[in-house]
């Protein structure tokens, strides 16, 4: 076991699975020689070369586009969008064709590939550089969403994604890449796609977050439990697509209550994904309405008022009690 | 080729009695087809846009496979074992940059192969073609480009779509060789993909070849073209229509004769009509209107929400068998 | 009065926004001497000339893009994307700069321009030609989204799109071109932006949609009165963004019970926003859960299957009825 | 050109101090947009890419308004009145379309203006650079694209970037002028401009000019270019970069001299200082810092569901007046 914050067990993790695996290439702008605008990259470009590690022109579509032919050649690129407010860029081939080809060609071809992208607000960053607009990827059907929220699990998730036979974008919140150190364990893990984790359970309401949000949503639990005597169930998605609706919803159907928060903006965002299934699978179990702590229908603000845009302890704890009192 | 002409044409006449669906028609475009994918081996890899029928024959797609794409089944994109195309890419110039990135991942694996694609003129001016040429060239990557300049896209000429004289001179944007040549002589275009794929294959990177040639037909079974251009331009360009020429060729060479013609005409007549005749048979065989196959093959492994979905529709279709009918009219 | 189709309709209101305002300009692929391929510009290059009707080079990022430039300086245009599963290649201008100048200048630059779009199956067309992913510009902020169902609300929405100082994006449903007439009025009219409308009124459950589901939905309602004596009130949304949640609460307040139809995928899509805002603001009116009834979580499949993904009476009434027995 | 210097050493400061945000250093990069900017009037467009500081300055832009975009606030983009400028633009490439769109716009309205706008090396690879520089072709578009061409984008040089030898020889990709220029010499630039524009305004359409520099500093405050390049390729830069070069062919010329010079430094020196002072106090007086203004720009008219929102959000600010100071630092 060693301790790390994310950009290092991320960076673990590219490390290893290059090494486990001859066929899995990086590539994106930056991420060679300079080892990514975050340092994500760091040592890959020394110790596996310029094959398998891509400096490329800055053309996101053509990253994109050009790992969709790589992945269907045999490789399994892992490609790196400098951050997600340009992935857009690239959108029309995610959209296009990684999410496609399998179901076009019946199982003929497909797109093993992981589209990384730091994502989110918070470092005070100039315009396009703090989006998180995770639910674009979320409505197209055939990509995974993964956005993992701790060292741990985003070293875990990445080999998840890497091995997994088809295309995941996996967003990194970037504000926490520095933010925080968890013990990780020395062999190699995977965390299966497609679950949830409940960090823990309280029976008053249930708070269900992700990524960057994630350990916000946990501290205002620490805050609800010792100032308010609240005490709350933290479901953590970790995978947005397929998403773990079964979790939430057993959680939901003991506690009668929930929250949803993230930092993309609200409207068809993941909040009302998570609001409508619980409609559709608990609706007889719920005391009070759901209620989305989330980023606005804006974009979000430049940095000097992005405080007010993300999702803080204080507006969860309101919606907690808001709820609760309902 | 002229097995090509003729399945293009049953297609329209399968069009016009709303057996098969809006199609690009191919006619007219075989030569340029021909003439680059005969360049290439097994091995290499071959990216079609869509109006290479010429390519899917000759790469060795059943007749009936190719019939299921234009009557609406996946299957029909549905890659045969052991050819290593891509199916129809219908997003415009999207392909070029898969075709790249086949061609990056055969050298990062030291083999010897190519990649063959295509665009058309009217593409050229998609970014995705500019992102393309430029990542072939920089990362040496071997793959040659084959633009189909038949002078329209959709309605808009050639004109209208660029200001340069020729597609082949963007080449030089990108450092890399390009050349126009006359896409009706099957030979030309040969000749140039040869030297291009001998390049690609010995390290030297891509090519981008334009074949000049024109749509003689609509664009697909939905256009008009009479609204855009001249019947006597339409008819100028069919004098110079690739099949007619290379019958020529042959014909003066002795190498093609009359009856030797009608017997493949004869030949190629009763192969689509076997194929047509099996399509059906296919469909209820391999039970394709299944609308659980929807479900089946987006992701490895259905997930648990999509199996929900399945359910539902499914349950549902089974407890409305009677009101199926009205369901399926709307 | 005079009876028209959607295509005429929508046609007419081009040469009447063209008439009255010179500022207006229609560009796309296309949409000059060949009028579009669904002929929706028909008459405006004869009669406008190249100068205000642009067949422009195929490429849709620099379509949106120079829209964009032109709206900057005091035009008016509307842009045609040949057809929706198209304008994922413009996306990134659409979000990053046609959705956010006004916000970014604080109001000293913006870009009134209009996206016009076909959208949704139905026609038999190939692949990428039936999209319906109208959410993904829902969850853009910055962007108005509008979707007419009918020849009247489509030409007067068209027009309130183009007078607005805003980025439209104008989704048409191309099933619903010439699939029935209606009489549209002499006079000019324009619909509010924002303004959902009630078609029906019935006490028992409350319909919501919008676009080519909402003549489904309205015979759906029609068996459901005179085979199973079932009123529906059934809403037209009209515009998704900003949504009519007044009028959607309204009704769901009286009726207790709903369902939401529409063609596009289901995780994220227009049906969750509805969901997740009845929850907010009506939660303990509902007697059921609302039920979604969407296309799948799939792309929509090639022609031969479409009639399983979309939405069609025979799931409407069986949601509607699930829903009265719950 | 030597206030742009001064005041982005001074941004550089301001950063190290944590009172700015991330910003790219414009230093070097004088001569390339001083000697375009100067070639345009007041009612042409400018379009800057995001090292423009030089033509941000020219154009009228306050250095009050400037500070303001980097120290986070969208009044810092606020075009003032008058000003025929777009603010900086990021997604890079995404402007040149803008530009292309405003030109068209020129000449649909028959005016006689034209619009002058920039992009770095490394963003010619971006789709949207071959479609504006198309469109504008085949439009002939009263636009001038100005390549900034200082050899990096961020750490990759030109050479990974493309393969060809330069990127003014793109033009030829869409049948337009293309031509490079020395970028650090100021009066080289205004030349080949003046000459595009003359072009531009007579409606001869779009030109290319890729100015030749070099990017003397690290790409933003968050770069560290040792990674990347050697200490002596920057040295060798360094000496001919165009500060140095035109204060010395000034001083030859007698046009400038040391007490002339010492008087502008202290006039720059004074100008930024009074506009540092000042920003604070506009953030202050114009309420600046005021959460609401999130929501009132966004579109013409506040929309319901922004209404809603904004009063959440200040419902929750004025409920949670002692919770704030935790709300704020998270
Ligand atoms: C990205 C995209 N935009 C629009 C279309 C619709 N469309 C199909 S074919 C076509 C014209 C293509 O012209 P060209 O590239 O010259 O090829 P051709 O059809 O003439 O072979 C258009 C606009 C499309 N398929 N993809
Ligand atoms: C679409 C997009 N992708 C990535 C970035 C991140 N980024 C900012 S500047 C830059 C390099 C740009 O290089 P170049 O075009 O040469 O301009 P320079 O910064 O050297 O002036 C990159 C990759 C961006 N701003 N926009
Ligand atoms: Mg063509
Ligand atoms: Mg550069």
């Amino acid at each position: 076991m060693s301790e790390m914050n994310m950009a290092k067990a991320i960076n673990l993790a590219l490390h290893e699975a290059m090494e486990k695996d001859e066929t899995v290439i990086v590539m994106g702008e930056d991420v060679g020689l300079d080892e990514g605008v975050f340092r994500i990259t760091e040592g890959l470009y020394a110790k596996f070369g310029e094959n398998r590690v891509l400096d490329t022109p800055l053309a996101e579509s053509a990253i994109m586009g050009t790992a969709i032919g790589m992945a269907l050649y045999g490789l399994k690129p892992v490609a790196e969008m400098q951050f997600s407010g340009f992935s857009y860029y690239a959108y029309h081939q995610m959209e296009g064709h990684a999410a496609r080809f399998r179901n076009r060609t019946r199982g003929k071809r497909s797109c093993p590939l992981v589209m990384r992208a730091p994502y989110g607000g918070g470092i005070r960053a100039i315009e396009h550089h703090s989006e998180s607009r995770e639910a674009i990827y979320a409505h197209t059907p055939g990509l995974k969403v993964v956005i993992p929220s701790s060292p741990r699990n985003a070293r875990a998730l990445l080999h998840s994604s890497i091995n997994d036979p088809d295309a995941v974008v996996f967003y990194e919140p970037k504000a926490s890449y520095r933010l925080f150190k968890e013990e990780v364990p020395d062999t190699m893990e995977t965390f299966p796609i497609g679950k949830a984790q409940v960090l823990k359970t309280g029976s008053d309401i249930t708070l269900i977050s992700y990524g960057a949000s994630l350990k916000i949503t946990l501290d205002a639990c620490e805050i609800l439990e010792e100032d308010h005597n609240i005490h709350c169930t933290v479901v953590d998605l970790l995978t947005i697509v397929p998403m773990d609706t079964q979790t939430i919803i057993e959680s939901v159907v003991k506690t009668g209550k929930a929250v949803v928060i993230h930092e993309g903006p609200r409207t068809c965002g993941i909040g009302a994904e998570v609001v409508a299934r619980i409609n559709e699978e608990a609706l007889l179990y719920l005391d009070a309405p759901v209620k989305r702590v989330t980023g606005f229908d804006t974009p979000i603000p430049f940095f000097s008022k992005e405080k007010f845009y993300l999702p803080d302890t204080g507006r969860i704890i309101s919606a907690v009690k808001e709820t609760l009192a309902f | 080729m002229l097995l090509a002409r003729r399945l293009d044409e049953r297609y329209l006449a399968m069009q016009r009695q709303g057996r098969i669906g809006t199609f690009p028609q191919a006619s007219g475009h075989e030569a340029i087809s021909m003439g680059s994918v005969m360049a290439i081996n097994k091995s290499d890899y071959h990216v079609p846009a869509y109006r290479e029928l010429v390519g899917f024959l000759y790469r060795g797609w059943s007749i009936e496979t190719l019939l299921l794409y234009w009557m609406g089944y996946e299957e029909g994109a549905q890659v045969p074992d052991g050819i290593n195309d891509l199916p129809s890419c219908v997003p415009v110039a999207s392909q070029l940059l898969h075709a790249t990135g086949i061609a990056m991942a055969m050298k990062l694996k030291r083999e010897k192969n190519v990649v063959l694609t295509y665009i058309g003129d009217g593409a050229t001016s998609e970014g995705d073609f500019h992102e393309a040429l430029n990542f072939a060239s920089v990362f040496s990557a071997p793959v040659i480009f084959i633009c189909l300049n038949n002078q329209y896209a959709i309605s808009v000429p050639v004109a209208k779509q660029m200001k340069s004289q020729t597609v082949a001179q963007k080449a030089i944007a990108y450092g890399i060789p390009g050349i126009r040549v006359d896409g009706n002589d099957v030979l030309a275009v040969y000749k140039a993909t040869c030297e291009a794929v001998e390049r690609a294959r010995n390290g030297l990177g891509p090519s981008l070849i334009e074949g000049l040639t024109y749509r003689i037909t609509p664009h697909t079974t939905a256009d008009d073209p009479k609204k855009y251009r001249s019947i006597e331009e339409s008819n100028e360009w069919l004098k110079r229509e690739p099949l007619i020429r290379l019958e020529k060729y042959l014909m003066d060479k002795k190498i093609l004769t009359k009856v030797k013609k009608q017997e493949m005409e004869e030949l190629i007549e009763k192969k689509i009509k076997d194929a047509i005749d099996q399509a059906p048979k296919i469909i209820q065989e391999r039970d394709l209107d299944n609308p659980e196959l929807m479900f089946n093959y987006l992701y490895d492994e259905v997930p648990s929400h999509l199996v929900k979905q399945k359910e539902e529709l499914l349950g549902y279709l089974k407890q409305n068998n009677k009101e199926l009918k009205l369901a399926h009219n709307h």
